[in-house]
């Protein structure tokens, strides 16, 4: 996963209390054009597959699902609030039956009305295009199962059903869900026009109902945004009109030419990270126009449980007890920009207790490593002189971090060497066990906000496939135990929300016992605007959201 | 006399010390004269003939003594004036036409290049004399020759035109290195029959250079021997091939087939080779290679005599 | 008119005595060997420099400190104004043993990450030379020497490596075996090692120099020695060893200045794009892309260990130049290029 | 002229191939280069990864891929790419090659005319000082790392010095189009093309003035001399023009490898979108479509360099034209 591209969301714990909830819109600031900046393209514009934070934060303002996530600075935007649905649906059948009315006079973008046939046959295309969640997110609805087996003939039998007299649909699901309204709210489940193609469109832009529609797009040079003629607001809080009249996103520039054209205005705001050595120029000369914002996120190093040396649970506290989170923390920009932490979940997530066993003074903030304890613990594991290669991304900060690690891994008493991979590989290389990988550094950024979206998702049995790219329990880590107790709070998290996250926390507490990795330090997101961007606003589920700033 | 050549000295600076590659060669050249100069490779005839036309553009070169041209000194000239005689007044054949002219311009392209480097003349009439000029030197088809790459045609066409080249200006004076060398033997004859026939329709004086006295007997009036720098021997062709003086000079003379007649079962050749310019022997420079030589010989021998000039010392016996 | 005289006295002396004669007088060409060699013996003293300065030129030492005017400072700063964002190692302070060109973003000594560096780009260069040349020759007096079928089948195989842009060639076998060690017979080349940088370069320039010795061969082939020989029943690889190989040794040698110069080039290249010299090892190149990182701040990092290579490279090509007319005069052997 | 013809298809026709199955063999036989995980996306479940798999067709045997692969490219033209889902490859390659051309053509031009004035001064005054300083300055541009170069013209003129009024002018990184901005085409590309150009006016500067002086021992040249031609006629109507055969030899090969992506290094230094920079963010990301599509048509340049080279050293050198 790399930084912030395969990632989606973040929970802001700041509310950067710039402009008030639901500000009144501002006439005067309507119009011209937004340039954006990224280093490259994120794939395919068909918001059934794209799974990139990237292009899901330029969604926002052009596609919507049943339910949303409230479009709002902070915290706030964790909230979910009814989009197509007129209002959020009545859960019968003990929490496993959904009953959505839709919203009439909803237009797409190309002119047609959206109606309960465009939402039927949504759901049905999210699993005969595969969407990448098809399984993990969906497979609860009723008729799945089938639809996985046999995507092309996907009818979703009995799960979603749509009554165009009544102008409902009904959801049916096998099991109650929890967190069934977060994943109505991702992209992933957003409704698009029944006749749209049952196979990744690619380039090929499809129409949605938001304020904005993809009017041009060439991976190669840039996207561009412009009004939806049709748009007209039912929602302020699910889908706001929004103030440039075109939204210009380039691709292309290396960091370092982005952040020169944000500081010669030539372009608003860039999508990726500066790079660390134009950090001081940025937070000196063009302190006012940067934001700085804490994120649900963690960059942690994966130990593989199954092989060597750290199939010996003391080798892994071991790490975990080496590593200088400050050093971590400054490798990424300094103590402004992470802060450091040992367990799973990130600050101000549901679930979240600071818990922190791996420090000098165990309690529960980090303060020191303790070499001492890590070097007897190599001792005592029997694992001392074993042969340790660490798979790093080939990014500065990633291959810092990783040859740092090098050298505490060597200071323990390991036999340490660092191999940095093309970032676009690294991630699927490292969760493939035929590649034996032993210790990896990889970021999680989260889905939507919900502990066991770290907790079962990273470090769950499901997750684990033996042999496959697609295993994203890296660690290969599976305690019957701790499985148990997370299906536990799964199913109580329907009833019990509040009792579900106590029982995240010690679960949380548990893996992090465990050490199947190494937690290393929670980022924070650089937002970097020209001087003439207005109204600023980070949502915590979506980040900035672009089409709420203004130009003029 | 159109060419005074006075104790004329060239020598080269090398990694292994001066080279002394002319040693004080005086010779004259009359209007309308055929002067051939003969003697084995390294005998200093080429650079002979290079200093007279001024092209020794080696740095390391030494040149002393005098060449005067219709009374104008060539040693020391200025460039821009020495261009301007060379090609026009004095004009060059060399030994292999298949290397002597650049291998990317057409015949008459190269014969129109020199015609209008010394002419002022449209480039239409140069044309018009170049093909006349090959017409003239025997070429067939001259119009098509003119428009044809070197590569396109013969050795003894492309001789021609070579003679075609150093003629188109009219030049009084013809400098001609080893002009048949390598040629076959039968357009060998036709070329010398050419050169015979220029020369007395164009009345120009040449000197030229060969090591074949078979070639010397038919072309020159008066011969030179040079061995090792030096002149050996000069006089009118007659003298020479009646009574050569210097036993160098027999030996060469010896060392040639007949025109005529039955070719010996064996030629003679002279035993041993050319001395290096680097470490010529004291005295006579033929000294260890003559069969008859002297207690005298341990001594360098002046060129005596005027009409036929020797340097040895057993020369004075004819 | 020199060369009658010169190769008149020449004649005496062996084409070897000749050749180092020409070379021993040619000033520039030993100025610049010993120039290189200097580099070479500095680099060498790469050890000696990092224990005398205590510094761990392969160790991150991120709170390390250094004294500076007698005060105590630590190697990575963090700005004091603004937003505090970012650390910056510290620069050059230009007094040798003390960080004398500053650290990197690990908070290492780059003067003695520069030594090491300089040690390991000379290394795979050579090592790389070495490959070619010995599999060049293979090729070439294969092909050249056997010709019919053998030379068709070589000459093609030569064809397709050669249509193969060489970055783009050296970069994909890059990328796959960066993540998985190959095995070649006997010999298996571990991913993280030098011996990987040392195979892409080696194999990437062997059509480049085998194509001139397969040309050269064949001419040895039809020359008369070589057809008297085998007319007179000598055994091939006995052709090979006593006339063929002498003959080309000249053109070898010629050759090593330059490819190691060209494969230095290379090295670098392949390491600045990060798949050559893998971290924590150092070699200039990879020194020159931590120091991209930083260009804007400490632009040092990147600058030195390219004035290294453009001083070791420039040497070699003027060696090689003095090396090549010295031996070989006629040679049509040009430098090659890197673009 | 026919078989001349037919034989340069043969040879470009096995070329390719032999290049396009050295490419496929390579990414085939390497782990982690399995598209299907990353089409599927992060967290797939291995009923999506394995209708990704069937759906792109990574269980058919290699060969039936390959030729797939093979069809798309050149008969269907409708390859897309394994990282951005749908984006057509053709079209992708395509797109980039005026960014390439607008580098490569301008490094060109000025490439040739320095190197023609280094190699006719330094042959005019060998072995002078004149020649010297030339002959050590065209040495030390070989001897640079061209992307080294870049950077350090990039720290000079985009932020040491980019405030003056020396580099004030100098854009962002980054290309413009010639159609849509001349102006900005032209400034943001000054810089690469020298930075591009240097190694290559030391190379032809070197090579020239080699290659002049060789042609001045030439007997035709005294021939010349003979004729009374002024030094400077010689040099340049009969030396050089002799030694521009194998010049131009030289830099069509240059310039056809160049324009296949051999620039990359440039490209990727200033950020131009070119044919280079797409080949290597391709195989940073292992996406073969696109590898296999550039290198293909790198080869194609190449192979096409060579012919034009022949015809244009049939153009030059009349003892080949009718040879």
């Amino acid at each position: 996963m790399k930084k912030l591209l395969m990632a989606t969301v973040a929970a802001g714990l700041l509310t950067l209390g710039l402009t008030p909830v639901h500000a009144e819109y501002l006439e005067e600031h309507r119009g011209g054009t937004m340039r954006l900046v990224a280093r490259s393209a994120a794939g395919t514009v068909d918001p059934h597959i794209n799974y990139t934070l990237q292009y899901w934060q330029i969604y926002q303002g052009m596609y919507d699902g049943l339910i949303a996530f409230k479009k709002a600075a902070g915290a706030e935007g964790f909230e979910k609030v009814p989009d197509i649905a007129e209002a959020m649906p009545e859960v019968t059948n003990d929490g496993k039956t959904y009953t959505f009315r839709i919203r009439k006079g909803i237009m797409f973008s190309n002119g047609q009305e959206l109606g309960v046939k465009d939402v039927v046959a949504s759901f049905q295309r999210i699993f005969k295009v595969s969407s990448p969640t098809a399984g993990g997110f969906y497979s609860v609805i009723v008729g799945a199962d089938a639809c996985l087996a046999e995507p092309a003939t996907c009818t979703l039998e009995g799960g979603v059903i749509g009554d165009e007299a009544a102008g409902t649909v009904t959801i049916n699901l096998t099991r109650p869900d929890a967190e069934f309204f977060d994943k109505l709210a991702l992209p992933h489940a957003a409704i698009l026009p029944a006749d749209t193609p049952a196979s990744d469109v690619g380039t090929a832009p499809i129409p949605g109902t938001g304020a904005y529609y993809i009017s041009a797009y060439d991976p190669n040079t840039g996207m561009t945004m412009s009004r939806n003629p049709h748009f007209k607001v039912w929602s302020e809080d699910a889908q706001p009109d929004g103030y440039p009249d075109v939204i210009q996103y380039d691709f292309g520039l290396t960091d370092e030419a982005q952040v020169t054209a944000v500081q010669n205005g030539e372009a608003d705001w860039m999508f990726d990270q500066p790079p660390t050595d134009r950090l001081g120029e940025i937070g000196t000369t063009y302190k006012d126009e940067v934001y700085i914002t804490p994120l649900t996120a963690w960059w942690y190093a994966p130990m593989n449980t199954n092989i060597p040396p750290f199939d010996n649970v003391l080798a892994r506290q071991a790490v975990n007890f080496a590593l200088d989170r400050n050093t971590l923390v400054n490798l990424f920009g300094g103590p402004v920009l992470a802060s450091p932490v040992c367990q799973v979940l990130p600050p101000g997530f549901p679930g979240h207790e600071p818990y922190c066993p791996y420090t000098v003074d165990p309690g529960t903030a980090w303060s020191a490593p303790d070499l001492e304890k890590a070097r007897a613990l190599v001792q005592e594991s029997g694992t001392a002189g074993q042969t340790v290669t660490i798979i790093a991304e080939d990014t500065t900060v990633s291959k810092a971090i990783g040859t740092y690690m090098q050298s505490v891994l060597t200071d323990i008493g390991y036999v340490a060497e660092v191999k940095p991979i093309s970032p676009n590989i690294q991630f699927t290389y490292i969760q493939n066990t035929n590649n034996n990988v032993q210790i990896s550094i990889t970021q999680w950024y989260q889905d939507y906000p919900a502990a066991s979206d770290f907790l079962n998702i990273l470090f769950g049995c499901s997750s684990f496939t033996p042999g496959s790219d697609s295993s994203i329990n890296i660690a290969g880590f599976c305690d019957p135990e701790i499985q148990a107790k997370m299906d536990e709070a799964m199913l109580l998290g329907v009833s019990d929300p509040a009792a579900a996250n106590a029982m995240w926390v010690e679960i949380d507490r548990m893996v992090t016992d465990k050490a199947p990795m190494a937690a290393l330090f929670t980022p924070k997101r650089i937002d970097f605007v020209s001087k003439r961007v207005g109204n600023f606003q980070f949502n915590s589920q979506f980040y900035w959201m672009v089409s709420q700033s203004w130009v003029q | 006399m159109i060419l005074q050549v006075r104790d004329l000295k060239v020598s080269f600076r090398t990694e292994q010390g001066l080279v002394q590659a002319i040693d004080g060669v005086t010779f004259d050249v009359r209007e309308g004269e055929v002067l051939g100069i003969a003697g084995e490779s390294g005998s200093g005839k080429t650079v002979t003939l290079l200093a007279v036309m001024g092209l020794i553009t080696d740095p390391n070169a030494i040149i002393t003594g005098s060449i005067q041209y219709r009374g104008r000194e060539l040693v020391g000239m200025p460039a821009r004036e020495m261009r301007d005689l060379r090609g026009r007044e004095i004009a060059m054949i060399f030994q292999d036409p298949m290397t002597a002219l650049t291998p990317v311009y057409t015949i008459g392209w190269q014969i129109v290049e020199q015609i209008r480097a010394h002419q002022t003349i449209s480039r239409r009439a140069a044309w018009d004399k170049a093909v006349a000029l090959l017409a003239e030197v025997n070429i067939p088809k001259p119009e098509e020759a003119a428009h044809r790459y070197p590569h396109q045609l013969s050795g003894g066409m492309r001789q021609r035109a070579v003679i075609a080249m150093a003629l188109s200006c009219n030049p009084a004076l013809l400098v001609a290195d080893e002009p048949t060398t390598a040629l076959d033997v039968t357009v060998q004859a036709q070329i010398l029959d050419l050169l015979r026939k220029l020369q007395k329709t164009h009345g120009s004086a040449i000197v030229f250079i060969t090591h074949d006295l078979g070639v010397m007997a038919e072309l020159a009036d008066r011969i030179m021997v040079m061995y090792a720098g030096r002149i050996v021997e000069r006089s009118t062709r007659a003298a020479i091939l009646a009574g050569p003086r210097h036993p160098y000079t027999r030996a060469l003379l010896d060392s040639i087939p007949p025109l005529d007649g039955p070719r010996p079962h064996r030629l003679r050749t002279i035993s041993g080779a050319p001395p290096s310019l680097l470490h010529l022997p004291a005295g006579c420079s033929f000294g260890p290679r003559c069969p008859q030589r002297v207690e005298a010989c341990g001594a360098k021998p002046a060129l005596t005599g005027t009409d036929h000039a020797t340097a040895c010392f057993l020369a004075a016996t004819p | 008119m020199t060369v009658l005289s010169t190769d008149v006295a020449n004649q005496c002396r062996g084409p070897w005595a000749t050749a180092f004669r020409r070379l021993m007088r040619d000033r520039a060409a030993l100025a610049a060997l010993a120039a290189f060699l200097l580099i070479v013996l500095m680099c060498l003293l790469a050890p000696v420099y990092a224990h005398w300065a205590g510094v761990e030129p392969f160790k991150s030492t991120l709170n390390a400190t250094i004294i500076i005017d007698g005060q105590e400072r630590p190697v990575m700063e963090l700005p004091t104004e603004g937003l505090a964002l970012g650390y910056t190692p510290i620069g050059p302070t230009w007094s040798l043993g003390n960080y004398f060109l500053g650290a990197d973003n690990q908070g290492r000594d780059v003067m003695a990450r520069l030594l090491y560096g300089g040690l390991n780009s000379f290394l795979i260069a050579g090592a790389a030379t070495i490959f070619t040349l010995t599999f060049a020759t293979l090729f070439g007096v294969t092909a050249g020497f056997f010709g019919g079928v053998i030379d068709m089948v070589l000459s093609r195989i030569l064809d397709v490596l050669w249509a193969f842009p060489v970055y783009l060639l050296a970069i994909s076998l890059s990328v796959v075996m960066i993540t998985q060690s190959i095995t070649i017979g006997p010999i298996v080349i571990e991913s993280g090692s030098l011996w990987l940088p040392i195979f892409i370069i080696g194999l990437i320039y062997i059509p480049y120099v085998a194509r001139p010795i397969r040309g050269q061969v064949m001419a040895l082939r039809n020359s008369d020695f070589v057809m008297a020989a085998i007319g007179l029943g000598a055994p091939s690889s006995r052709i090979m060893r006593k006339d063929i190989l002498p003959n080309i040794t000249t053109t070898l040698i010629v050759f090593v200045p330059i490819m190691m110069a060209l494969n230095m080039l290379t090295e670098s290249a392949l390491s600045f794009l990060s798949i050559g010299v893998q971290p924590p090892d150092a070699s200039w190149g990879t020194i020159i892309q931590d120091g991209q990182g930083l260009l804007y701040t400490r632009p040092v990092v990147a600058l030195a260990p390219g004035l290294m290579i453009v001083a070791s490279v420039l040497s070699l090509n003027v060696f090689g130049d003095g090396l090549r007319d010295a031996l070989d005069p006629k040679s049509k052997i040009k430098l090659g290029r890197s673009g | 002229m026919i078989y001349a013809v037919l034989q340069r298809l043969g040879q470009m026709v096995f070329v390719m191939v032999g290049i396009s199955l050295l490419v496929f063999l390579i990414f085939f036989g390497t782990p982690g280069v399995d598209p299907a995980a990353r089409i599927a996306g992060r967290n797939a479940s291995p009923e999506v990864l394995e209708a990704v798999r069937i759906s792109f067709g990574f269980d058919q045997p290699f060969y039936i891929q390959y030729l797939t692969m093979m069809k798309k490219i050149f008969i269907t033209g409708d390859l897309t790419s394994f990282v951005n889902r749908g984006w057509e490859v053709v079209p992708a390659v395509l797109d980039t090659i005026p960014v390439t051309l607008s580098l490569v053509l301008g490094a060109a031009v000025l490439w040739i005319i320095f190197s023609l004035i280094i190699g006719v001064l330094a042959a005019a005054y060998r072995d002078t000082w004149i020649d010297k300083i030339l002959m050590i300055l065209g040495l030390i541009g070989i001897s640079m790392p061209v992307y080294w170069l870049g950077e350090v013209m990039n720290l000079v003129t985009q932020s040491r010095y980019h405030d003056t009024w020396l580099f004030s002018w100098v854009p962002p990184l980054g290309y413009k189009p010639l159609s849509e901005d001349p102006k900005g085409w032209f400034l943001t590309l000054v810089i690469p093309w020298f930075t591009l150009s240097i190694l290559y006016i030391g190379l032809y500067g070197r090579v020239l003035r080699a290659s002049i002086t060789e042609a001045l021992q030439e007997d035709y040249i005294r021939t010349a001399r003979a004729k009374g031609l002024s030094e400077t006629r010689i040099l340049l109507r009969h030396a050089l023009r002799t030694s521009l055969i194998s010049f131009v030899t030289l830099f069509g090969l240059d310039f056809g490898a160049l324009v296949g992506g051999s620039a990359l290094l440039t490209e990727v230094v200033f950020g131009l979108q070119g044919v280079g920079k797409l080949t290597f963010d391709a195989l940073q990301n292992l996406d073969l479509p696109i590898i296999m599509t550039t290198v293909l048509y790198a080869s194609f340049f190449v192979v096409v360099a060579n012919a034009i080279v022949d015809v244009v050293y049939i153009l030059l050198d009349p003892r080949v034209r009718t040879a």
